[in-house]
């Protein structure tokens, strides 16, 4: 399979590119944040989303989704990006879809996302650097568990109709996720709102009581977890390469029309170069994205280094589009009034996700074994 | 000689012991700690006991002739009095733009009258000052700045809008540019002082990413600034500021330093861990802390020298840029470390955890570093031609 | 479809795997082991065999027409055939700037005539061919180019000095832009062929920092060319050498990669030793290299994207520029990167132990990535422009 | 004491840079290069250094020296580098002399050092990378010791009338140094030039035997070692910091006189700020030897950590000055017949030696507690 867009991927980005840009541009996240949000993000736009047939992109055509792939998804994501729309498709159309595919519990959740109705969130990160490591333990208890801790850093955790808890069963040596549906008792979810406005909670899980079968795909079942955190990385590289995207798209218009000088200064040769560089940049993250994406579609044991891959050279391209962008813009890009500093605000949030720069490039690192 | 200093050493030492409140002797813990005096100044315990007594000495300004309120410190006193603040952890008594900028410009243009009415208050933190440079649509071309001052024979009719005014709105006096010439560009620019209460000036704050407003545009609608308020020549106002953006420029780069780097290495210990050998458990992380921590303490010691050289007369005059440039790129480093170190606890933006996201606030401020007082790239230019040499476009 | 090429697929490495001799598959100890034909070829054992079994097939051009001496492949089949070479670590069978620069030039601007005479002797490493397009005073402005071409009716005379012609004097013939129009700087250039036995060409080798001579002088003096060696227009000659130099830098770009990266992760295993958790000795050295490796596989990926774009005749014409610039940069990385892991031991010249000094060689000859075939400033100027639409200065 | 040169530093440079450019100016190198000279630099040159009074800049006066610190040691090896003059200075005058200092052996080997007769050589790495640790051992026999093993990377090793060699003593922790007079039985040194032509030797150490008074300061000496590796790390600073100097220099004289699309290439300016920036690195560089220097010569405690940051800090300004230097210089700078590649070549191994950027920046982070 070709390294680029086909005419099918080609046209859903088309239509999402639209939609985004129309339904969702940044002031929409702006007015959001203005208005104080209790969610973090409109649930009518989920809703439309859905209508677009986008949150059943992943779902399998027998479970009534589209049986589409990550780049597919991706597609969808990176216009997400690109327009910093509040949005759960990432943790909910992505990962949960793909943590529950195939297992018993898709019956269940599959139908809500589908429609719409339905926002999933990840509970995994226990520390405030995501290191992939999971220490919560789950302990056995009659035919069910009993789950005790914290977890941070859950985006729209408070607002969730399902958590996906990642635990160890007891002296099982891989991770165990975990669906835990909204009000369960004794999950205490407080929403914090981040430096890009948007919202992720703080859980604390006491003594939480789970039924046998809110084990998604068996105990110990690092597999389900590996999925999970690849599926969520290479879609936060995607939503992340569409931020560094738009905002070189930004600044760039700005270099064409500001005036320093009697000229533009999108005619200087420094800031040619530097922007030649960053397109550079962009334009390597973004196949290896491609290429990250397209090693999960055909489930290939080289995902996970192409999702690190990917993380981290988008982590990189896009920190620097968001840094060019706000000095480019010299005051202007400083002020709340101007749109390009919440790039840099959304796009730190997203390096910091499921792993940023440097975790990804240790592993990296440990994969190519040294 | 060095007796002396010896003396001088051990006396400024007790001194400060005996004088510097307690809670001056506390690390800031942010921006908002800083006392920046002025008729609206609202001070936090020992602030202000803490400025009167170095203002007492004449030490909030130690280089200043005492008949201006200052020290008279030698270069190699001045020197002393700074360790020893900073061996007791003193705290800035007082943070101002008018000792950083517009008291070392009054210095070489200012009349004897002007001198002795302005220089004792900047002193003793009675007024505080804020600069009026940069305008709309001027940015990076300072010079093609537009609001006008009309000769009205005893006074100027000021007109016009300046924008990044640093914290005008709680500012008593400003220091401005307008335009005295539309025929010159350069030369048509003169300096001018008046009261912000003067009837006819308005501010309005900027909001910044940051959440905080620490500048403000600020509009002049038919001031009137008496002349004797013209500092240096008519029409040569651009070379009061450009030795002035130097003292700015030198300000800005001597951000961040050693509190900062402690905090930086405190931050990352906590937030990710030691190995079994004592290191950060990011490998990567302190790889990139480790240069950093490099360039900044080379950096430190090529402010030593500059300040010294400064001192000696031997600084070369576009240093400044150098020092700017260089300085305030290390800053914004030294955030994004910051960042990268706290991950999740430091997106946070309103939480108590967060002290109100003090962190990722601070790390957005940064980034106006290399753009105000002349931007990176002014720097660059500025470096290129007038030190390099390096021939015109 | 995918059935056909699963057994072009199975047939190719069976085919690969009967004929390419054991030598063949084993990794280049330096690029003195390339084999790149011509007459004055002095083939290793199983390079000629190689050439030719590969040549027999069309597949040392797999995707040029068979009626030229290719193959013929589509280039999903141009992609397996690659795949499975790279598996079985065949070498590549035929180095040479006639598949590289000249055949898609040719291809595009030739004659029917010039093709069937030049492409099939391309084929089979028959010719070897180097480019003149550098002159001493042009550097970087390519078009400033003075060396002249005289009408004389049934021939050209040409006159004048290249210079950074790579490996003249090894080659057989030359691809050379010359004067034709003293009048129009772009549109004076015209692009011609000629043997570089022809009387009034000479070489002279340029001694490189590397200690090698990769590239000549070489001088025209009243030499004759045939006006049937004319390609393309005349005074149109810059028309094919741009398509050519997007081809060059193709080239250029694709250098190092993973064979590469795998010396320098053992090279540094083995010079600076493991840590307790299998990581490299050196904290910070590893860091470099983690960053480094992320970039490069990353650019593999940009490269495969790159090469479908291009055979789908999708990609941006001015894409080569962002390729060889940034695998040059990469290349250049990777170099500094293994001088840095290999400390003392390969900073010897001349040693046996360090092979004659071979990776400083190649760190030095990495130096030139960036310069040859248009420096990277003038790819950054050229993505600036064409790619972002920057506006002129 | 103010941080820059005072007036008799300012002029013993002058000096220097008089003396070194016009007798050992970069062709002075090439031209031992071309003559494959054995010995990689020239004894008559030694010997007219030693009439400048040079070689006695860090010798006391009660010694015979002119009793100098390392802020005037520096300025000759500042202008060493900026000239790439092959010259055993760092070594013998610095180095050597700093460890000497002091010692009974002094008498013995300074009278040469200030006559210009001795070169001395410093035997301390035994891996291909510098890590400040020495694992050779020396076993006490008799009065005596036994030294056995390898080291590598011993500038002038092949030529040197004097070997300081770093060694445990038997049960000790601390390094012991040994001062090995050349032709003692079991040593040999293979000479093996080097990439920026310089030659530095593997010395083979065969059951050799040494007299007890070979030891200098004592047994279990780690502070004469540490002074030892102080002083050379900071003056190979100040070399290097000339090597990059030099570059720079040539460079911009190449920015001014090189004319491309009609006009001067200094004029680009994308090149303008790349060229600004590398002014500030050299410039900060610079702030860190002299802080260094001054910091060694007043026997601060802080001399260490100031050696790691001007070592790391110059590698990184003076790489930076090389590589621009060729890159700037374009076509021409790849050829041996131009200088500016030997600037390459020298800062190459000047960054190597006494440890690399890396190693040092790694060092600061330890110090520094993280």
């Amino acid at each position: 399979m070709p390294l680029f867009l086909d005419d099918e991927q080609t046209m859903l980005r088309d239509t999402a590119r639209d939609f985004v840009s129309e339904q969702m541009p940044v002031a929409h996240m702006r007015k959001l944040r203005d208005d104080k949000s209790a969610d973090g993000f409109s649930r009518d736009h989920w809703k439309s989303f859905a209508e677009m047939g986008f949150t059943g992109i992943l779902i399998p055509e027998g479970d009534g989704g589209l049986g589409l792939g990550h780049v597919e998804a991706g597609v969808v994501l990176e216009e997400i990006g690109r327009n910093l729309s509040p949005s759960p498709f990432l943790t909910t159309a992505v990962a949960a879809v793909e943590a529950l595919r195939g297992s018993a519990q898709r019956e269940r959740w599959f139908p809500g996302i589908i429609a719409g109705e339905t926002v999933a969130a990840l509970a995994i990160d226990e520390k405030p650097k995501h290191n992939g490591k999971v220490a919560m333990q789950a302990r056995r208890a009659g035919n069910g568990y009993r789950l005790s801790g914290a977890k941070q850093f859950v985006t729209h955790g408070h607002v969730a109709d399902l958590l996906i808890v990642a635990a160890h069963v007891e002296e099982n040596a891989d991770v165990t996720l975990f669906a835990v549906p909204a009000g369960t008792a004794g999950v205490t979810a407080t929403p914090e709102r981040l430096t890009d406005a948007s919202i992720a909670a703080r859980v604390q899980f006491d003594d939480v009581q789970l039924d046998g079968d809110a084990v998604i795909g068996g105990e110990d079942g690092g597999e389900a977890y590996a999925r999970l955190l690849d599926a969520a990385r290479i879609g936060a590289s995607a939503e992340m390469l569409g931020v560094g995207g738009g905002a070189m798209d930004m600044t760039m218009s700005y270099l064409k029309d500001r005036k320093q000088f009697g000229v533009a200064i999108g005619s200087f040769q420094a800031l040619q170069h530097r922007a030649a560089h960053l397109y550079s940049e962009l334009e390597v993250a973004r196949a290896a994205v491609l290429k990250a994406q397209q090693l999960l579609d055909t489930g290939s044991e080289e995902a996970a280094m192409a999702a690190a891959v990917a993380k981290a050279m988008t982590g990189l391209a896009t920190t620097l589009a968001v840094q060019e962008g706000v000095q480019m813009h010299g005051g202007i890009g400083m002020t709340d009034e101007h749109d390009i500093g919440f790039y840099m605000k959304r796009g730190r949030v997203l390096a910091e996700m499921f792993g940023d720069t440097n975790f990804h490039a240790d592993a990296v690192a440990r994969m190519a074994g040294f | 000689m060095i007796d002396n200093l010896e003396t001088f050493r051990a006396e400024t030492r007790a001194w400060l012991e005996a004088n510097c409140p307690p809670e001056m002797r506390q690390p800031m813990r942010s921006e908002k700690d800083a006392n920046w005096g002025g008729r609206k100044a609202v001070y936090q315990p020992g602030q202000k006991e803490w400025m009167d007594a170095m203002a007492s000495r004449g030490w909030t300004v130690p280089d200043w002739p005492k008949a201006y309120g200052g020290g008279g410190l030698s270069p190699a006193e001045t020197k002393i009095l700074r360790e020893e603040m900073a061996k007791l952890g003193c705290r800035n008594p007082l943070n101002s733009f008018g000792i950083s900028m517009l008291g070392p410009a009054l210095l070489k243009y200012g009349t004897e009258e002007q001198k002795l009415e302005h220089l004792p208050k900047i002193a003793r933190g009675e007024i505080r000052w804020c600069q009026g440079y940069s305008e709309p649509n001027a940015g990076s071309d300072l010079a093609g700045l537009a609001t006008s001052a009309e000769d009205k024979g005893d006074h100027f009719l000021v007109n016009g809008q300046k924008v990044w005014t640093s914290y005008a709105d709680q500012a008593d006096w400003i220091f401005c540019l307008v335009r005295t010439d539309k025929t010159n560009k350069h030369r048509g620019i003169s300096f001018v002082l008046f009261d912000m209460e003067t009837p006819g000036v308005s501010t309005r704050p900027i909001l910044l990413i940051s959440g905080y407003s620490p500048f403000c545009e600020t509009f002049f609608d038919d001031v009137k600034v008496p002349k004797e308020n013209l500092v240096g020549e008519l029409n040569r106002g651009w070379d009061v500021a450009k030795y002035l953006l130097g003292h700015e420029r030198e300000m800005i780069s001597g951000m961040g330093g050693e509190s900062g780097n402690r905090a930086l290495h405190a931050l990352a210990r906590d937030k990710t861990g030691l190995d079994g050998e004592g290191r950060l458990a990011d490998p990567l992380l302190r790889a990139q802390m480790a240069l950093y921590e490099v360039r900044s303490r080379a950096f430190k010691a090529m402010s030593e020298k500059f300040m010294d050289e400064l001192k000696a007369g031997r600084a070369h005059p576009a240093q400044p840029s150098m020092m700017k440039y260089y300085g305030t790129e290390l800053n914004k480093t030294r955030n994004e470390l910051m960042m990268a170190a706290g991950g999740s606890d430091l997106l946070e933006w309103e939480s108590d955890a967060s002290n109100g996201g003090a962190a990722a606030r601070a790390w957005l401020r940064t980034k106006a570093n290399s753009i105000e007082g002349g931007t990176s790239e002014i720097q660059l230019n500025i470096i290129a031609k007038r030190i390099l040499d390096l021939p015109g476009a």
